[in-house]
Order: C-alpha cells, then structure tokens, then sequence
C-alpha cells in the first residue's frame, strides 16, 4: 500500500482543519516553495487509502498500448508542430497518460467526459482514433471535428468525450451539467471532468463545486495536479496546502492519488464512480502528476530545472506500467513488441493524417447554428 | 381573444413547453420556491417538482455552464437571468462556449438552451440593472436573439425558442412585463418562427425599424408626427435581432425612403448601426435620405429619473429624428 | 463570554474539518432545513473566542445615535419608496446596523471600505450625511453622486467610501486592491469588504480569497450572513455548513460572531484590523445578522413566516444597544431623547433631499471620461 | 532612427513608464518571473522586482477587479491579459465596473489603469484564443480603445493610455508582435494622443480606414488594387477606436467620395458598422457610393489554416471590396 497521510472509516482520506495561523505563520517568502505544495513531490508519495486492486494483466497490457500509442502520438504531434504543420497552442499530455487511462478503463459506456486542451490523452484513451486526431490537430478535412476545433478542442460525442476546452476551468460546469441531465433524467450514467492544479483559482471552479455537493451530482472532479500552470509553480500563486482537502469544505469526499499509476487511478474512480451512481454525490480526486514535456510546443522551460524532470521521469507512466507488466511476469521482448507495434501504427496515423485533405473553404461558414429551425432533440 | 400580461405570457409559454417536453427545465435564481423576483416562473415548481425548476445559488457562471452541459446531450434548459445585465458576469460562458460550442465541434454538437430575463430602462435601476444588452449578443455569432414587445408575440416566440435546436438569448423587457395584449387561450398552441419581422403600421415617409420596448415608443413617436407634422411613418417590428428580418425592412424602405433603426443598447456598435450599413450593403438605391440609428446614450444609465429619461432613446428623441430625416 | 464552539491559541475560533463523508449524510432533502445553517439561529449564539472589551458609554451613545439615525432613515426611504419617490431596487439595512456601526468605529480614518447595494448603513456609519444621501437616493442634485448612483451606489471617498456594488460579490476585489494599493505603497491603510451570505456563491469572491491570503493583504472579508440571499435561505443552495470555517482552506484566519452587537463586531473588526497593519494578512468575519425588513422595498415576504422576524426581533441591534446602555445606568428618558433628536434629524434630511432640485438633463453626459487626457494621480 | 520590435516597444513603453511613476505596476499570469507568455514584460521584475511586476493565479475576476480598487486611489495599474479573449471571463469588472465606475460615482472616483494584451488570428490558435475584441470595447462607453499597428506608435500611445485618467483597453496582435518598425532610442521620450488617425497612404479613389493588423492588410491591398487596376486607395490608421478620429476619415472621404472600413472583430455590430452610421449621420454629403464595412465572417475563429484564411477579412476581401465600390 501506498504512504498514507491519514483516513477516516469511509475509507477517503481525511485529515484535521487547516490552522489558519499556523498555516499562515508557515507561509513561504514569494520566491521561495514552501515544504508541502512543491515541485519536487513525487506521485508515489500521494496520499491513498482504499483498496487497489490488482488488474487484470490483459488489461493492464492494453492500458500500457494505450499509453504508448498518446505518447507517440504526442511525439509526433510534436515533430509536426515544429515543422510548421500545426499551429496555435499545442499542448501535449506527455507525463499526465495514466490519469486518463486508468479513468477510462474505470468508467462506462454511456458515462461522460469533459477536459482541458490539454486533452489528447483524454481523447485516445476514450477510443478516439489517433489518425482523425492528428488530422484534426493538422486542421485537415478528416479531423473528427473537420479540422475547426484543433488540438484544444478534443470531442467525440460517440465516445462520450463531451468536449476539451481552451478556457481555463470553463470545462467543469458543462460536465456538472452532463451529470445533472443523467441526474434529472434518473440515469446511472457519471460524468467526470478533467482539469489542472491552475484551474482550482478560477471562480467558476467554485461556483461548481458547491452546487454539485449540494445537488449531490453523479460528477467526479478529476485534477491533474502537475504542480505548475503554464510557467507559474502553484505555490507561487496560493497558500493552499492540501489541495485534495480544500474541497471537503463544500461537504464533498476528496482524495489524493498517484496520478502516474494506473492501477491507482483505476480504482480511485471506480470509487468515485460508484459512489456517484448509488447517489453520494461528486468526489475530488487530486491525481499528482508531472508534465515531463512543456506546458505547450515551443516552450522552452527555462522555468525549472532538467533535473526535476529527470528525476520525475522515474515516475512517469510508461516508467511505473513496464514495472508493473515486468513484476507479472511479462517479458521485455513481448513489451518492445508492443512499442514497435504502436509505432507503426502512429506513422501510419501521421500519414493518414498528411494525406487527409484539407476542408473546403465553404466549410468556413457551416455549423454555426443548427439549421432546422425546430426539432426534437 | 382573451387579453393577459406579458408575464403571464411568458409563464404559460414555459409551463405548456414544459409539460410537452420532459427534457425541458428551468434553472435560475429565486425562480422555484419563490417563483422568480419578477414572478414570471410562479407556480411552475408546485406544478412541475424540484427536478424541472432547479433553484440556484448566485452562480451565474456555473449554471450557465451546466447548462450548456445538459443542453448537448439533448436536455433543454431554459435559464433565468435575474437581469439581462448579468449576461456580463457569464459571458465566458455565454460567448466563448454556449455561441461557439456547435462550431468548435464541428457539428458534432448543438446546445438547444434559452437564456431569458428582463432588461432595459424607465424604473430607475440604474447603470448595472438597467442595460440592454441585445446589440452584444448580435455581436457574438452562434447564438439567437428575440426580443418580442407583446405578450403574443412573446408566447409564441419563447415556445419556438425552447425548441429550437441552437442557442436562443430572449430578451424581456421590465417596462413591458405589465403590459396587456391579446393571445389565445393558454393550451391554445401557436407558434412564431424566429427571424419575421412585423408591420405594425403602415406608413409612407419613414421607415422606424425596432424592437422590444421600443416598439411602443415608436408607435407613439409615429402618432405624434402624424398628428402634429402630417408625417406617415411605416413602423417594422423586427422581433428577432439574429436573424434579422432585413427584407420586411427593405421592403417598407421600398415605400419610404427612409430608415430609421431604434433599441435601447447602446447606440455605439449597436444593431441599429449594423442595419444601417446593411441597409447601405444590400439595398442602397432605396434610400432617399441618409439611414439613421437611434440607441442608449453613451453613458450607463443613471438612476435620477431626469437623467434616466435623457438618456433614453424614446419617444421625444425618436420624434425629433423623424422630422430631421423629414426634413432633407 | 458567549458560547464558544471551541477555539485554539490565537483566539481565533478554529474547529474540526468537516468530514466529509458525515457532511454528506447529514444533507438536507431539498425543501428542509439543515440543523446548523438555518433561519433560526440568533445572532447571540454565533461562536466567538476573545475579549469582548467593554466600550465607553460615550462611545455606545454615539453608535445607539448612528444606529437609530440608520433605522430611522430606512423607514423613511420605504415610506418614500411606497409613494413613487424612489425607483428601482432599494434595499434597507434594518436589523444590519450594528454591523457596519461596530466596523466604522474600530477602524481609522484613511482605511478604506467597499460594500453591497444594501449600503445604506455603512455609509451613514462611515459618516455620510443623511440628507445628501435621502438625496442620492431620490435621484436628486445634491446627492454625493449628483442623483446617478442612488441607493445601490453609496460612494463617499472622503469618507473612505470607495463605493457600493449592485453585482453580488463584485466589490470584493475592489477592496482587495485597495489594501493592494495600501501594502505597495508601504501605508498601514486597512481595507473592509461587506457581503452577504449569498455573496459566497459567486465565484469572484474565492478568487480574491486565494489571492489576498497568499499576498497577505491588510484585508478584512466582513459576511453580513442574514441567512438569506434575496427570497432564498442559504441551506437551499448550498451544502456549506458553517461559513466561518470555510475561508479557512484558503489560510485565512476567521471568525464567527453576533452580528448584532457593536461591541463584539467593534472588538473582531479591531482584531483583524490589528493582525491586517501588523502584515498577518486577511481575516474573515462572519457577522451573523439577520434583515428585519423585505430584501427589498415591495418586497411581499412571503418566503418566512413573520413569527421568524419577530423572533429576531429581540436579538436586533437597536435592542441589544438599549439593553446595553441600560446596564450602563443611561435612562429610558436619555434614550427616548435621542430617539427623538435623531427623528428631527432625519425629518429634516428628507425635507432637504425634497427640496433639492433635479440633476440638469445636461448632466446625463458628463462624468463618463475624465475629460483631461493624461494627469498625475 | 533605429529599428525594433512591436513587442521591444510595449516593453519599452512599460519599463519607461514604470521608472517616471511609482504608482505604476504591472499585474497577470506568467508576467512576473518568467517575462510573459509572449515575453512582453521580460525582465521587468528583475529591474522593478515583485512589488511592481504581479504574478497572479488564473482568476482574471479577482485580479482585473482589484486593478480597479487600486486605481480609484491613484495607483495605476496595468493589467495583461493573456488572450484577449479572456476579457469575456472578467466581463462583468471590466464593462459593469471598470467602465462605469467614474459615472456611477457621479464622477467623485476615476480609474486610471490599462487593460492590455494580444489578439487576433492568423496564427490558428482557433475559436478561444483568436478573436478581435475591440467592437465589444467600443459598445460600452467608459473605457477607451486603443489598437496600435507599428512598434512606433504602439510605444507612443501605451506611453499615453498609461497617463490617461481614464481606463484604456490596449489591444496588441500577435501578427504584429515580431514585425518591426523604427521607434526613437530608448528613453528618449514621445507620447501621441489617443484619437488622432494617421494617413499612412494618400490616394483618390477610395478611403480604407482600419487599424492594428488590418492596417498592413490594407496597405498591401491598396498596392494590389494600384498596380494590377489602376484604383488609388487612401488608407487612414484610426489608431484609437474609442474615441475615433472620424474627422480626419471625412476629410479623406471628402477626396475620395468612398469609405471602406476594416476590422478584424466581427462585423456585426462592429466598429465598421459604426463608422458607416456615423458617415451617414455626420457627413452623408461626401459619400459618392455607398459605405462598406468588413469584418470577421459571422463564425468563431476555425483552426484548420484554409477555413482561419477564409474567415478573416484580410487582404483578399479588402481587394474584391475596392474593386466593388469603384466600380459603383
Ligand atoms: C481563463 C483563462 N486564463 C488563462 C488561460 C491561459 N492558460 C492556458 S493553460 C494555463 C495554465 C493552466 O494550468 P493548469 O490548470 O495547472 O493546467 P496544466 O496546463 O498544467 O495542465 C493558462 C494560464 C486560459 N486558457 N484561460
Ligand atoms: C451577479 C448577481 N446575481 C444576482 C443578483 C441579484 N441579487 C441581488 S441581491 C441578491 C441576494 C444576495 O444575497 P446576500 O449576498 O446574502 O446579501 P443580502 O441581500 O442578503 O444582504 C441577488 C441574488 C445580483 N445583484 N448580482
Ligand atoms: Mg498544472
Ligand atoms: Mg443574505
């Protein structure tokens, strides 16, 4: 079991109040990073307390293909970016896989998902096809939404992938409001949203927060905590300390996982999803994650160090799946097959998405509004 | 036809959309137990439950939000703003998500939703209850906009707009909502298609093209000038702003000459300003005289009854511009 | 002392995190009311954990003055409201007084102060005259913003007034800034912000907590909690079970207490005011209070039953300032005189305000730019 | 004079700023420690340090409303928004508070700060991170607009707005910010007042009045219209949209008898549909054919390169727009 801070009967983690002085006494000076909210915290040391069940190895080999073909797919994203063939703000998942992963295998069909435009392993881990996201990103006529959204705008309805968005925290609200529809129409289906430590300082946040408690929505709140908005360490910016426990004081169950662990990640939110569907209401999970590529392409972080990204690599997804598959007893040569496997498999994508022609200029001026102009839905 | 209120208009439009549609629902503040501080929601949580009239916190922001969520997997939300002027305080949501979530998606998606609430001036609410906010949402492509003067009219549009399938901002306004006018029986359905203007008088000498309150002070403004200056004019109710019904309008231009546009946003990058230069795009060899606008003075309104008044484009200032358009 | 939910070294009220899992069971069903955020709770029972001194009964006069010069107004502004004389929204303070009085008392001259359209009382309590704003109110010339603000818009800089607000929450971060502009220039300036209970609600307000905990802003938060946000009770919305707590996340020191009583108000505003000059940062109070008329001229209440207001009645601030003055061996008589100075007082500053003439219309345009175009500050 | 970098001149203007007046800060995301996203404010808190040079979480409510509070007491600060399109997500500070504050108070505060930051397209940054804001600025009075093209006047008048009493939204255009353009030696001191335009092109037959990017649109479309049919194009940078400079737009008009306006924000309700309404109401007699206005199509900025081109109204449409209206 995982290092454990401390945990009530329920089995989520709890832990006393903040002591508002003291809290405030232990402040850092602005430019130094206080002990607790730091760069340098690994996912390992998160706080769990529940059960994780082992997985199934066949799930788990599926999961690690998964996590290999975002990877590569990023990779190569990355590589067009720099050629010149993608544009805008490009931000790749490189690190933050297995949050995604061990939520979508967590969750089921029917269910929703909402995320930030840092959402391409949001995408690929719902089933989206890497060969129509790459041409979406390329802005190509094969792009699952012909190339006007881009690599902010992930969705795939089909899928249950209810839209990434380009506004900080905007996101959480619309899948309150997918966990609402579910709620008032006695569904079982959950909704989960996907969004950064930063996004925790926007007010709709909040607004979100108590009225999900409140109504006691089927809605899991999932922070990939990857210590830094954009160029900005988080302690920089807020004395919280404890951002899994912040949440608990609009009445919500919250917990802090390893967010680089799959298997970890897989049964945080089977809990949360459960919980939402027997009627407890929203969860907040805080996975702790790290970015191990830039906050977009292009970006040069000369904000931290290349040690604090060497030493997080250990850590990594990729890192802690071929562990994991190792320790069951599966063997280098039949996980190097699955990484040459993904890698055709990603060229062919690239390909399919170069050759993918680009839309019609007419193009421009459809889907504004729906066009009938009454209907059922 | 029986006569009721422009409140009562609207209260049964929601209550005969909500029982034919179970995916329709009310959001909004005050609007259940109370039943909405201008009582337009009254009696619709006793009919409908909890579950179809959701009263929220003051979080603009997120319910806006939730709805959108809820409107892409085919629920239809109608939210209350308490006042229009709060439009300002979800605008990200309104404009960056709700009016380009369709586009964004390429198709994939559409958010079937109302935004509704009251605006507008002449009870001293002063600069942050009293704005209309019409010329913004017209601004934003993606997103419907009505605004319907008489208690028929915004019955059978707001039942078009629950269902239609895009994004309707429906704008009430707090001087009409006492007003009187003739509809049929409640349960009596009829509907109004988005985007038909009407001729609500006939007139040779000035084209007023308007909308919502407005309309009113039109018409009086057009008695006036008959009576004292012998001068006709023709008044359009535009009724939808996006789309606009620039046809009907050129189509009394056809017989006057001249086009004088009136709201009450402001007048600055206002839709009377956007249908002047339409007027000048598409059928600019009707216009005898230079088009004219008339809008919301540029300041935020005032709470002094006097200065409210002065800055308001009504009756007065409408006549005063139909007789200089006269005049060339 | 008063009853005290319990407390830690600084004498700053602390208590236990609310569990999360607990907090959830003990939720409400929609249409009834929790135990702990509820209508009835009185003023006398908020929890408080520091010396109450006594205040000289000079300065009780004093504020028993304000306070009935407040109540007194307010009556006539409704009676004036009820003949048309005043239009849009207007919203008393009666049953609010002690709150802003015990504030304006324990601060200083030069700090600053922002508040809600229910401003009424703090402007009289920070010293602005009652006949200019009867004016103000009436959309007359001599109102201190020449008729264009009215009721929702109190504004005195002189005064350090720095304005009242008719979007919830929204004057907020104005005084945020304020005590921004007081910390980089180096001045010990205090800033004070009022808002109501529902006011928590809006996203705008968690924004600023954040921000003005971690630069530690010489910043008091005052939550004027009157159980009601406009027609609806606060434990329908949300799930919040003690507000005072809950700025605590953010490493904010917070007190809960009787609104209606000017000395602990004057004692936990000087507190904050103290720990705010000496650079510890914000304080959130939560003044439990409770609005003994409508939200709102016209307002029908039909929303609470009147045995609820009567109840309150007694726990109101003008008799909670008689009861203490009569302890303090002033009498009957002493106090009926002020009652009745106070009642020519605000007869005359109707008669003024009435007798102030219409704003110009030409006025309509002035004020929107500074007409010079560049200055010094 | 030696040449720089649009975005060497606003830092530039902000450092020079900074060092005359120490009410002057700088306040917004990623601004501080790392110089800005677009690193515009580069190394301005090593020179000024963490008193003058903010960093703050992503909460653009709390930080633009707390802008406002300062300013009331004669701070001045300036507020970078990352994208431009996040004015929406603090709509309600900057348009029902920054804009109205001094009129609400009956003129008893001002708010001297500075809104600035990027916009626009061209770099497929798609719906969200893309838009042209100013039409939105210019609908509510109370704040002024300024939209500067050149590295010269972009140092010039972001000198300026930060003196000015009032507050000013400065809208840079990241297709502007690595061109270059001459610009006095650091420290060597010029401002321009807001509301003065400036004929970058003299010509004949058709008057081009636009600003910020449009601006070298327009004049590379002005040479194409010259070489290839022999149409002589007068282009005139407004420079400030609120208030705008019509009189030196009319005094081109009254020469060339054509207006044509350009933008990048959307027409409808555009900063264009508002020059052709007050060409109209202002001085209708210099008009020879009719006034056009073009803007950003009626959709929310697409991603994909050919759909991005098709949207915005560069060089392309303001060629087939010239040829029209010379040919009238
Ligand atoms: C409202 C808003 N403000 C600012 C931005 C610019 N921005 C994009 S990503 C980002 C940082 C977000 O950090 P975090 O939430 O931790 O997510 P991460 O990027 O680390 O995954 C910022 C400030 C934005 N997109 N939206
Ligand atoms: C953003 C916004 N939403 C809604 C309103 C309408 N409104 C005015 S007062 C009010 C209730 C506020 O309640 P609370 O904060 O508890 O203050 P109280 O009126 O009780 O003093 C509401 C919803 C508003 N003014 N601003
Ligand atoms: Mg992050
Ligand atoms: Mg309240």
């Amino acid at each position: 079991m995982k290092p454990v801070k401390d945990a009530n009967s329920a089995g989520i983690v709890a832990r006393d109040a903040l002591q508002s002085d003291s809290a405030a006494a232990a402040q850092p000076e602005e430019s130094s990073a206080p002990a607790s909210i730091t760069t340098d915290v690994l996912p390992s040391d998160a706080a769990i307390d529940f059960d994780v069940p082992a997985l199934p190895t066949e799930m788990l080999l599926e999961m690690y293909r998964k996590a290999v073909t975002i990877r590569l797919m990023e990779n190569a994203l990355l590589a067009a970016a720099e050629e010149g063939q993608i544009g805008g703000a490009m931000h790749t998942a490189i690190g933050h896989e297995a949050n995604a992963i061990g939520a979508a295998f967590a969750l089921r069909k029917g269910d929703y998902i909402t995320c930030t435009y840092r959402g391409h392993h949001h995408g690929l881990a719902w089933g989206m096809d890497p060969g129509r996201a790459i041409a979406e990103v390329m802005g190509r006529s094969d792009g699952f939404a012909k190339g006007k959204g881009g690599s902010m705008h992930f969705v795939s309805p089909e899928h249950g992938m209810m839209g990434a968005n380009g506004i900080v925290a905007a996101q959480v609200p619309h899948a309150a409001g997918l966990a609402l529809a579910s709620h008032l129409r006695g569904e079982d289906r959950v909704a989960i949203t996907f969004f950064g430590d930063g996004a925790l300082f926007q007010g709709v946040m909040h607004e979100t927060f108590n009225i999900a408690a409140k109504w006691k929505l089927p809605l899991i709140f999932y922070c990939e905590n990857n210590r830094y908005s954009e160029m900005t360490p988080i302690w920089r910016t807020s004395s919280i300390e404890d951002i899994f426990l912040f949440p608990r004081s609009y009445g919500m169950a919250t917990m802090q996982i390893d967010g680089n662990d799959v298997e970890v990640v897989h049964a945080a939110v089977s809990l949360a999803a459960e919980r939402a569907r027997a009627g407890s209401g929203p969860t907040f999970i805080e996975g702790i994650t790290y970015r191990l590529a830039g906050h977009m392409a292009g970006d040069l972080e000369t904000y931290r160090p290349p040690e604090e990204v060497e030493k997080q690599e250990a850590y990594g997804p990729l890192a802690v799946l071929r562990a994991k598959l190792k320790s069951r007893g599966v063997d280098e040569e039949s996980i190097a097959g699955i990484d040459e496997e993904v890698d055709d498999l990603v060229d062919e994508a690239v390909a399919f998405a170069e050759k993918s022609p680009w839309p019609d200029a007419a193009e421009t001026y459809r889907d504004v509004f729906v066009e009938a102009a009454t209907g059922d839905a | 036809m029986r006569r009721t209120t422009y409140i009562q208009a609207i209260n049964e439009a929601l209550r005969e959309e909500m029982q034919r549609d179970e995916d329709v629902f009310l959001i909004g503040e005050d609007i259940g137990h109370y039943g909405g501080l201008f009582r337009v929601t009254r009696n619709l949580l006793d009919e409908f439950g909890e579950k179809r009239v959701l009263d929220t916190p003051i979080s603009e922001q997120a319910f806006m939000g939730m709805a959108l969520g809820a409107a892409t997997v085919g629920m239809r939300p109608v939210v209350e703003l308490m006042y229009m002027d709060f439009t300002l305080v979800a605008a990200d949501q309104i404009f960056n998500q709700i009016a380009k979530y369709r586009y964004m998606t390429g198709g994939l998606l559409k958010v079937p939703l109302v935004i509704r609430g009251q605006q507008g001036g002449g009870k001293r609410y002063g600069s942050q209850h009293s704005q209309s906010i019409e010329s913004l949402y017209a601004h934003f492509p993606g997103i419907r906009v009505v605004a319907p003067a008489t208690p028929y009219d915004a019955k059978g549009l707001l039942k078009t707009a629950i269902r239609d399938d895009n994004p309707v901002a429906f704008l009430e306004h707090k001087m009409l909502y006492f007003t009187r006018g003739e509809a049929p029986p409640p349960d009596e359905e009829y509907l109004i298609p988005l985007g038909k203007a009407n001729v609500k008088r006939v007139g040779t000498d000035v084209t007023i093209a308007t909308f919502s309150f407005c309309l009113l002070e039109a018409l009086e403004a057009a008695e006036i000038v008959e009576e004292q200056h012998g001068i006709s004019c023709e008044v359009v109710d535009l009724r939808t702003v996006e789309p606009m019904d620039t046809e009907t309008v050129w189509e009394s231009v056809a017989k006057t000459g001249r086009l004088l546009a009136v709201h009450e946003s402001y007048a600055n990058c206002g839709v009377g300003a956007e249908l002047v230069a339409r007027a000048y795009e598409e059928a600019p060899e009707l216009l005898r005289a230079p088009a004219r606008r008339l809008g919301m003075a540029p300041v935020s309104i005032p709470v002094s009854r006097v200065l409210e008044e002065e800055a308001l484009p009504w009756k007065e200032e409408i006549v005063a511009t139909v007789l200089e358009m006269a005049r060339r």
